[in-house]
């Protein structure tokens, strides 16, 4: 009925990702939109806000490469692994300059997001009591209960200009079907204002509405599909590859060294025109290894009613 | 009696049809089941091919294969894009600004468009205790512009609410912060309503066959009428095609 | 691991339902356990709290049976047809007695359960402002933003003594998946102190492990398992069989008269033993008329990571 | 070097298997990854066969077919019963009380069992920057008990928290409408301390090999030692085979 939304990564970031923007490319561990990170850095986007519950390896590179100057977040590190150190540089020495962080606990950043999807002032929540975080961050606190006297705490709404969330199938008006660790991209698309789907599949409308109850993500929020195959690696997308947990030990040694860290980015980013690039150069053995066995849901019976 | 029967046509159906016709443009619609359901279905297939349809149960991008007798028939759900749970529904789609059109009915309408849908009477011992909001607080506040159709007379169209369930302009002006501008339209079995600026409503068309002095009759306050009231043009055979083979072929809704 | 939680719904509500109890019997339109009302009021319950968004039928019949004292609803009525007149009876002459009414909007109550499920002492929400409902419901309170000066409302937590949910398939433990219309049965549930999960079919715990991004309440919440087929008449479970919309208007008939109505409990209720014997008594032609057909959803890969 | 090495087994065995026994009887984990991941597992094929494991990414009854190596490995996901978004799972798992038990690692702790996971030094211009909270804040208020599991030394048994990210027993005592009941084990390298009735921490047991005197060089106050100070019993053959054949086979978190 409406028109596709299907264009390539190069298109959607130059249209809807700008300088200056609060960018949220969410994903828990799963479904991280590594492809969308890197095509940002190739356009050179700067003073960018990134949003995430986990910053990871992708942020590490997108701080490296200098379009970040904030970073809003709950938990900062190289999961299983240990720090980002191309952040710690910057917070720590301010090296090569300095990265903003406004802080919050995991359950504040979903509440954040929830807020923003609802269009709430705030969002109550039970963290933060006698912790130091609303002191290093003046944006949590406390909200008094309006049926006595309890008083908990706070957050504010978190609206992203730009959500990028990657799924692993939806059509070509961006509604969008996830399965696996679900994170809160979904409410990140509904807070945000411009959405970007990347999928691993594009699928006809009628995969889609054979199992509505698994659509995350209504096309109607949606300005761009990108369809970018593998283009969560490292990170996984559940059922189509496996995390690449060696690629998170190898950053660790990278990003130790900025200049090891630039000739990174020159050789995986900026050398390559696109993800499909990057793929082809992992090469087909690596591929091979992060390949899962088969694992099936069975179908249920929506029913026909006529 | 109904006003264009004579003509070759229902009350209802004119109802169903002028509504339709309202929704020329819009794109997302929030919509409970019996006329508005029609009306919808009717702008989908005429004068709004891409409308969108968010029903209070949930589904989103529903494609009936019949006629759905409730919200939540289970042949909304089957074949539709995606289902929600009331949470996401009404937090996300609702609250959060998605919907551009809320439909609502009313037990009573005043000149500024508020709703009553909860009592006939005293609240505590009520003559007539009515179904209350569901959603259509939430949609009256939320909602970018609310659609009103209801049947229209002096115990609907009244100068004071028994209860205001739902609000409209208030007493005339919407707190700016609202996200919604309220009800932008009302249409009965009599004619079409808007908004003046001062938020009180005027006739602006009258049906077929229906004549100033009925309005007036079925109108709980003196009625403002508009400098260039209208006719509502008949409903085309298409329209009436549409609704009697496709959209309510039992009548259930429309005869 | 755990022991079975299957039990009959006879044992269920006579060990988990008890009198002056608030009790949840959720479901919009979709998978309302008329089973477990029926079996309420042949137990003759007293005194209770019954919460729903809409009271529906079942709770006509529960209410003209004399178990609730209370209602807690946002729609009062019977969909798609008109109203529940041993309610409005109740509400609008005393007859035979009084019932109290707690009323909100569908956002309201949707609330309220997730206040509950989530330990808030509060929910904000933006409905209300300008509505007479607060005023008829003082339990409904505006609450300031700590952002500003804006207001909003807020609802109170609910939190059921039993929520009833039902679902199409669940395993022994009473992890339970639901497809189709989902209303706020998982906020429910989680908000309950007790939970009784019934299904239209009790499967191999492998069957739920094998899609569980569905499974919607965890057996961790649940008291006990019911398998019920048919238990949602005439309400309908997705894929299983319709709603009988017949039944909808001939219970505006049964109802309007108070006699006929006490006739109908008498019949299909207290002189039943069981549900089972409510399925065998509507007969075969009805099911028959009432049965979908086939509409499957497509299987998808969760992957084998080993 | 470490504690038991010499005994054939690491400081990281001890303080993994004495982490698992402390979770006999214990239904619901709230789980990260490493040490705290295996000894749940540990736990679960010895003390504690019923035990549940909620991990912080929304699984919930997850049977890895490898051992996880991250919080969010897929192989969490495949089998499991149930993933939940971290709406859901913080807000509905967590907060809505339905966890006995949280596992935490922490940088820093003090007597009370506050725990720094955030900074060494100035929060403004850290020394060290750590992760932060993640789930942890939320984790110390809500989970009915929580367990701490780390490596000692005066750098992270400390007097004063550069920075308070998770809440213990406060100055002592904890407020009374918190619905968790804060720490009440920490279990390091050296050995398992528990809380007096006053919220301080005093040493319980000791693991083998490990004297006094070096727990007390280990910790940045007065250390409090029990009555009936224990040692820990070693490691059994089985604890260690399972470690070693099919928790951690690569000794990833445990050489």
């Amino acid at each position: 009925m409406t028109a596709s939304k299907v264009t390539t990564m190069r298109e959607a970031v130059a249209e809807l990702v700008r300088d200056g923007d609060t960018v949220a490319i969410e994903g828990f561990t799963h479904l991280i939109c590594f492809a969308a990170g890197h095509e940002i850095i190739r356009q050179r986007r700067r003073d960018l806000t990134l949003c995430r519950l986990t910053p990871d390896v992708i942020y590490d590179q997108m701080v490296a490469a200098g379009v970040a100057r904030k970073l809003v977040f709950s938990w900062l590190g190289n999961p299983g692994v240990g720090s980002l150190h191309a952040v710690r540089r910057r917070v720590e020495r301010a090296d090569p300059e300095p990265l903003e962080l406004e802080e919050y606990s995991h359950f504040g950043m979903v509440c954040r997001y929830v807020a923003g999807a609802a269009r709430l002032p705030f969002f109550p929540l039970r963290s933060y009591e006698a912790s130091d975080l609303p002191r290093a961050n003046p944006r949590i606190v406390p909200v008094r209960s309006p049926y006595g006297d309890e008083v908990v705490y706070a957050v504010p709404p978190l609206k992203p200009d730009v959500a990028i969330v990657h799924a692993q199938r939806a059509d070509a008006e961006g509604n969008a079907q996830l399965w696996g660790i679900l994170g809160c991209q979904r409410e990140a698309a509904f807070a945000a204002e411009r959405v970007i789907v990347v999928c691993e599949e594009l699928v006809d409308s009628e995969v889609i509405r054979r199992d509505p109850n698994r659509t995350a993500i209504p096309g109607l929020l949606v300005s761009a599909v990108v369809v970018e195959p593998r283009g969560c690696h490292p990170s996984y997308a559940q059922g189509y590859y496996d995390r690449d947990n060696r690629f998170y030990l190898e950053w660790d040694r990278i990003s130790r060294d900025p200049e090891r860290l630039q000739a990174w980015l020159e050789e995986w980013v900026y050398g390559l025109a696109s993800h499909a690039e990057y793929v082809e150069k992992l090469g087909p053995e690596r591929w091979k290894e992060l390949e899962p066995g088969e694992a099936w849901s069975d179908p249920v019976n929506y029913g026909r009613y006529a | 009696m109904s006003a264009g029967a004579d003509r070759g046509f229902t009350a209802a159906e004119m109802m169903v049809v002028a509504s339709a016709r309202q929704l020329a443009g819009e794109r997302v619609c929030f919509v409970g089941v019996g006329p508005p359901n029609i009306a919808c279905n009717l702008a989908r297939r005429t004068v709004a091919p891409d409308l969108e349809l968010v029903y209070e149960s949930g589904v989103y991008g529903a494609r009936p294969a019949r006629l759905p007798l409730s919200i939540g028939d289970p042949t909304l759900v089957t074949g539709s894009t995606l289902v929600a749970g009331q949470f996401e529904l009404f937090a996300y789609f609702l609250q959060g600004g998605l919907v551009d059109v809320g439909f609502l009915g009313a037990s009573q309408v005043d000149r500024f468009g508020n709703i009553n849908t909860t009592v006939i009477g005293p609240y505590g011992r009520p003559a007539v205790r009515l179904p209350g909001s569901g959603g259509a607080c939430e949609i009256a506040i939320n909602a970018r512009k609310v659609f009103v159709i209801m049947r229209q007379s002096r115990r609907s169209f009244v100068e004071r609410l028994d209860f205001a369930t739902s609000p409209g302009h208030l007493g005339g002006r919407r707190p700016a912060h609202w996200p919604g501008r309220g009800p932008s339209v009302v249409v009965t079995d009599l004619g079409i309503y808007r908004f003046a600026p001062d938020g009180e409503m005027e006739l602006a068309s009258l049906h077929p066959g229906v004549s100033l002095r009925q309005a007036r009759e079925a109108t709980g306050w003196e009625l403002r009428v508009a400098q260039d009231l209208e006719e509502t043009p008949p409903p085309t055979e298409e329209e009436l095609r549409i609704i009697r083979e496709e959209l309510d072929p039992e009548g259930i809704y429309t005869r």
